[in-house]
């Protein structure tokens, strides 16, 4: 049996005393992509940013690598190896590309050299824009930028939170692309509304739906399964 | 046909990024229009524009032929351009009928009025009753907005919206983030509108069916362009907005 | 010529006195968006203990040390008990500050007593010296090259260091700075607490300028912070250092020339610029 | 008038009114019904400063600005003109428009700006007026001020109480009649969310600044006020400390309430009254500032509504759930959970 990295187990939330979340469950097993699908305002970005402690969690569990870490603060989730890329990215507009990146570098040691040398070839534009404020720089570029910074340190799982969000379709073909290199090294959830990316990368895919996880299966099975994305993803 | 309001080569930028390009459109008078297009595409800034919030860094607004590309929010509203909000932006601690009641006041003209008790204008709660009746919110008359769930202040929008009476109503995705048994109410009130052939109209919307069924026009906006404008039959046809937007058969509705 | 040199050199001094005091002032309100009008609380606060101790053991530096750590001290505890459980409320951060300042006010009262204290500066920064006709007071030389050392020190943290990255990110995005593992509240606080430890400092400073201190001293100059901060634009650390300079050199000429106008000069000034410039002179827009 | 129509709180209100004309043949202390003239007059201080921070949603830390001009005006007057009703009335008239002129100019040109912007411009525009009391000696006499005569009838203490708690009751009256009409309503809108105010069809602009003159107005009649109690005047009252106390008594007695301000310049009269006569049982009283600033900071924390606003919340909250219960038993109580996410994030 493959092992989960991380287990969500009933998780409910509350968003101010508004309940949110109703009933979460899903597992991201270890070594794949696993997608989160639904329609808008039904819990997804809620439900990464309350794994990343952003949100309280008020009932239910989350189980990261064997540990709870519900309630936990934040930078303490983050240092257990979670790295994020939020729905708005997240880029320090202020600070240049380099100092993005450098923010994010928990250590300079010659590890973590490397992986920004890795990943700084997967999107060359960051090399070439490496003093641009972050603020100047594209949606597309902006988007790089926020996986790259996700990606420097040695993170277990990263949670991206639909990285093709007002990207034109070419850029989104680059943005799936370097996830995919990505997901040989790391665990990924992804939120995604670009159902043709989200297949393409994607193995597992769980439904929410009003704050609940309603489905669940592979990905290649739901293509076929038009009742099911009518019903929950409103696709005709 | 009479284009209301139009548009010529409209454009903002914030920083580096354009948020809307060179947008040149004719609303027609008394028609239905929708904009579509994905999840950043400039919908709402297009709005924003339109309604005053904010201003376009080239290009110009014209409404009934008029320049209005440097005219407030205010006047903009007062002379006849009303528009909701997508993320709902009502007034908290004041009660639900009060809220619908200031919009009313307003319409009516009472601005300055301080020396009168506000009960002393029947009219005006009368009215604003009857528009929370239609809003389905009658019942929450007395609660504080703050306290109302999200379809619930949505509805509160369109109530406040339709109160002004403004000859334009922007709709800005009036059903996001309602639950799928309150979406139809919604559509019912719009259609009301629609139906008394008095008021034009423009809504932002993601759901396809519900425009198909309304919609005398639609506009694709795409990347702060407009990348086409046709009756919505025109638009499933088209092939610049199926590769672009639509982009192969399933993950338009996604957005 | 002279006279104009000494009264820039005097302008200067007093620039530079208050630049430490909006300095504490600017960084909070820039980087964690508080409106703290305590900081004259702790600016008296750091002019007693600083001045009581160097009365006591008869020397200035560590007067200036016991004022640091008095600041460093009530910056953690402002931060804690008033600042954070109103983080983002700007009108409630308004309130509390300002009651906070009052508590602090007459405490000073009841540890030190109601009546003002005499302080002069220490032995090796006494007395003058001239360079041509010009004259120079070693107390107010003093201050300015330590004025400009915490300018150029704290431009250097901000820039340059890693934890200066930190702050910065962190204002434009406390979340995302979070997600990347950092421990944000630690950080704030720490920055509230060099904050208030240079408004100590420039309270200590300041005593043996002004010659006397009492405890209605923290109201009158937070206002001249304030002041300073808006002129300058608030949250600009330069757009301070500029202002304090300029509030002091219009001050020590008004006061020269125009004596009866030159305690509105500062007021006169923040309107003129307000009304022009509202965003402040050092921002690129409100 | 249909009495019918009058509002329950109304006659509450006049009741007391009524009790209040009593009390100045119960106590009959010169010093207590000083003690209570003075509430009175702060409480209409406090008053109009909630205009503008309550119904309004406005910081101004310069109100005192206009409470001075009022005590100048009306001191200058009885100095410089016979101690006869005339001249006292020729001083309000002056004191008033003396207010509105300033306070229209101060809110035509400074009430476009943010809200922090604004407070440190009104406190350094009241910090102008100290220095020009300070320095325009012979017009007032500089720090130490003047004393002045007042005509016999005013000199009396139960007519001066009369006086002030005839006012207090006319202005309060006044007031609450214009925050519940739909220009206050308007405010009110403006206090909660300005910009959809705009889009609604309001120049706010121009509300702030009505908002600004009346309270301006008024604050300038306690300041009139309060000069001839004391018959006399000095720079005090141009100072920060009473923008301060004023900003307190609104505050904990609870903003946006209007009888709130009232209540809570009749804790802080007396409480400072009855804490400074007590420096005699420990001198810690004489600091009785402290005590009363880290109430205020309590407050502030756990009350931001004041003392009448948590009530008054409670009270709505009780009503609106009993009236739902008999409406509407069958409705769901958890529709929240749609709230968009996004905005929630943004609000919150």
């Amino acid at each position: 049996m493959m092992s989960s990295l991380l287990r969500l187990n009933q998780v409910e939330a509350f968003i101010q005393k508004f309940h949110i979340l109703h009933d979460i469950s899903f597992e991201v097993p270890k070594g794949e992509v696993t997608v989160l699908l639904g329609r808008n305002g039904a819990g997804k970005t809620t439900t990464l940013r309350t794994i990343m402690g952003l949100n309280k969690v008020s009932k239910g569990s989350i189980n990261f690598q064997g540990e709870e870490i519900g309630n936990l603060l934040t930078h303490r989730i983050a240092n257990k190896g979670i790295g994020f890329v939020p729905e708005e990215q997240g880029i320090f507009g202020e600070l240049t590309v380099g100092e993005n990146m450098r923010v994010a570098m928990k250590k300079e040691d010659e590890q973590t050299t490397k992986r920004m040398e890795w990943v700084l070839d997967l999107f060359p534009d960051l090399k070439k824009f490496w003093k641009k404020p972050g603020g100047a720089l594209s949606g597309g570029q902006k988007q790089m930028l926020a996986i790259a910074r996700a990606y420097v340190n040695e993170n277990e799982l990263l949670l991206i939170d639909e990285p093709s969000k007002g990207l034109a379709p070419i850029i989104v073909d680059k943005v799936t692309e370097s996830i995919q290199q990505m997901k040989e090294q790391t665990t990924i959830l992804l939120v995604e509304q670009n159902f043709l990316m989200a297949s393409k990368i994607g193995k597992k895919f769980y439904i929410i739906d009003d704050g609940r996880t309603v489905h669940s299966g592979q990905m290649d099975e739901l293509k076929e399964d038009k009742v099911l994305m009518k019903k929950y993803l409103g696709i005709s | 046909m009479e284009a209301i309001l139009e548009t010529k080569d409209l454009s903002i930028a914030f920083g580096g990024h354009v948020a809307v390009n060179g947008v040149s459109v004719k609303i027609t008078e008394k028609k239905f229009t929708s904009i579509i297009g994905p999840n950043g595409a400039g919908k709402t800034t297009f709005f924003n524009l339109l309604s005053g919030q904010l201003t376009p860094t080239h290009g110009t607004i014209y409404f009934k032929g008029r320049d209005i590309t440097k005219l407030s929010t205010t006047n903009r509203t007062r002379l006849g351009i009303g528009r909701s909000f997508q993320i709902t932006n009502v007034f908290p601690n004041l009660t639900v009928h009060e809220n619908v009641r200031l919009a009313v006041q307003s319409q009516a003209n009472v601005r300055y009025q301080m020396l009168a008790h506000f009960n002393h204008y029947k009219q005006f709660k009368e009215k604003a009753n009857e528009l929370l009746e239609l809003v389905f919110l009658d019942d929450k008359a007395n609660s504080l907005a703050v306290n109302l769930a999200h379809g619930e202040k949505r509805k509160l929008e369109i109530a406040m919206l339709l109160a002004l009476e403004t000859e334009i109503l922007l709709l800005d995705e009036p059903t996001a983030g309602m639950s799928l048994e309150e979406v139809p109410a919604i559509i019912d009130v719009i259609k009301k509108i629609k139906g008394q052939e008095d008021r034009t109209i423009v809504l932002i919307e993601h759901k396809m069916d519900m425009i198909l069924g309304m919609s005398d026009e639609v506009l694709v906006l795409f990347h702060g362009e407009l990348i086409a404008q046709g009756t919505p039959e025109e638009m499933i046809e088209n092939e610049t907005v199926q590769s672009a937007y639509l982009g192969g058969q399933y993950d338009e509705q996604l957005t | 010529m002279d006279l104009i040199s000494t009264l820039v050199i005097n302008g200067l001094a007093t620039g530079m006195l208050i630049f430490l005091l909006a300095a504490g002032l600017t960084l909070i309100f820039g980087l964690m968006s508080v409106l703290n009008f305590a900081h004259g609380g702790l600016f008296i606060w750091g002019a007693y203990t600083g001045v009581w101790s160097y009365q006591l053991s008869g020397s200035f530096i560590i007067g200036i040390i016991v004022a640091i750590v008095t600041g460093l001290l009530l910056g953690l505890i402002t931060e804690k008990l008033i600042i954070r459980p109103v983080y983002g409320n700007h009108i409630q951060q308004i309130l509390i500050t300002l009651g906070f300042m009052l508590v602090l006010q007459e405490f000073i009262k009841v540890v030190f007593g109601p009546n003002q204290i005499a302080v002069s500066p220490p032995a090796f920064l006494q007395g003058s010296f001239y360079v041509g006709d010009v004259i120079f007071i070693k107390y107010r030389l003093f201050i300015i090259i330590l004025g400009l050392l915490v300018y150029f020190v704290s431009m250097f943290i901000l820039k340059r260091t890693r934890i200066g990255l930190i702050v910065r990110a962190g204002v434009m995005n406390k979340e995302m700075v979070q997600s990347l593992g950092i421990n944000i509240r630690l950080v704030f606080m720490l920055v509230f607490m060099v904050g208030a430890a240079l408004a100590a400092l420039s309270g200590m400073l300041h005593a043996p300028y002004s010659g006397v201190i009492y405890a209605e001293m923290g109201l009158e100059f937070s206002i001249l912070a304030f002041i300073v901060v808006v002129i300058g634009g608030m949250g600009s650390f330069s757009g301070s250092l500029f202002a304090a300079i300029l509030v002091g050199i219009a001050q020590a000429f008004m006061a020269y020339y125009v004596p009866a106008l030159s305690l509105a000069v500062n007021m006169l000034l923040m309107t003129v610029v307000l009304i022009f410039r509202p965003q402040g002179l050092f921002k690129a827009k409100g | 008038m249909n009495l019918a129509k009058v509002e329950k709180s109304t006659w509450i209100y006049l009741a007391i009114s009524l009790l209040l004309v009593i009390v100045p043949f119960i106590v009959t202390g010169r010093s207590m019904q000083f003690i209570i003239i003075q509430f009175f007059i702060f409480a209409i201080f406090a008053m109009s400063y909630d205009i503008l921070l309550g119904y309004t949603g406005i910081i101004s830390f310069g109100h005192v600005m206009f409470f001075g001009i009022g005590a100048y005006s009306t001191a200058i007057v009885m100095n410089r003109f016979d101690s006869t009703i005339l001249s006292f009335i020729l001083a309000i008239i002056i004191a008033i428009i003396l207010a509105a002129i300033v306070s229209l100019i101060v809110g035509m040109l400074t009430l476009r700006l943010k809200s922090h912007f604004y407070a440190m411009l009104t406190l350094a525009l009241a910090g102008l007026f100290l220095v020009g009391a300070e320095k325009w000696r012979s017009l007032t006499g500089g720090n130490d001020g003047f004393t002045f005569s007042l005509p016999e009838i005013l000199r009396d203490s139960q007519s001066l109480y009369m006086l002030c708690l005839l006012s207090l009751v006319l202005i309060f009256f006044g007031l609450r009649r214009l925050t519940k009409s739909p220009f206050g309503r308007v405010l009110m809108a403006i206090r909660e969310n300005e910009k959809r105010t705009e889009s609604l069809g309001y120049k706010i602009v121009h509300y702030k600044v009505i908002a600004s003159v009346v309270a301006g107005v008024v604050a300038s009649f306690a300041g009139v006020l309060y000069s001839i109690s004391l018959r006399f005047v000095n720079t005090s009252v141009f100072a920060t400390d009473m923008t301060i106390d004023v900003l307190l008594m609104t505050i904990i007695g609870g903003v946006g309430t209007l009888i709130g301000p009232i209540i809570g310049a009749g804790l802080v009269e007396f409480a400072h009254h009855w804490l400074s006569s007590l420096a005699d049982v420990h001198w810690i009283f004489e600091r009785w500032i402290i005590l009363y600033g880290i109430v205020y900071i309590l407050v502030v924390i756990f009350f931001p509504l004041g003392i009448v606003g948590t009530i008054q919340k409670k009270f709505f909250n009780r009503q609106n759930y009993q009236k739902k219960k008999q409406q509407n038993p069958r409705r769901k109580l958890d529709e929240g959970r749609k709230e968009d996410e996004d905005e929630l994030y943004r609000n919150g």
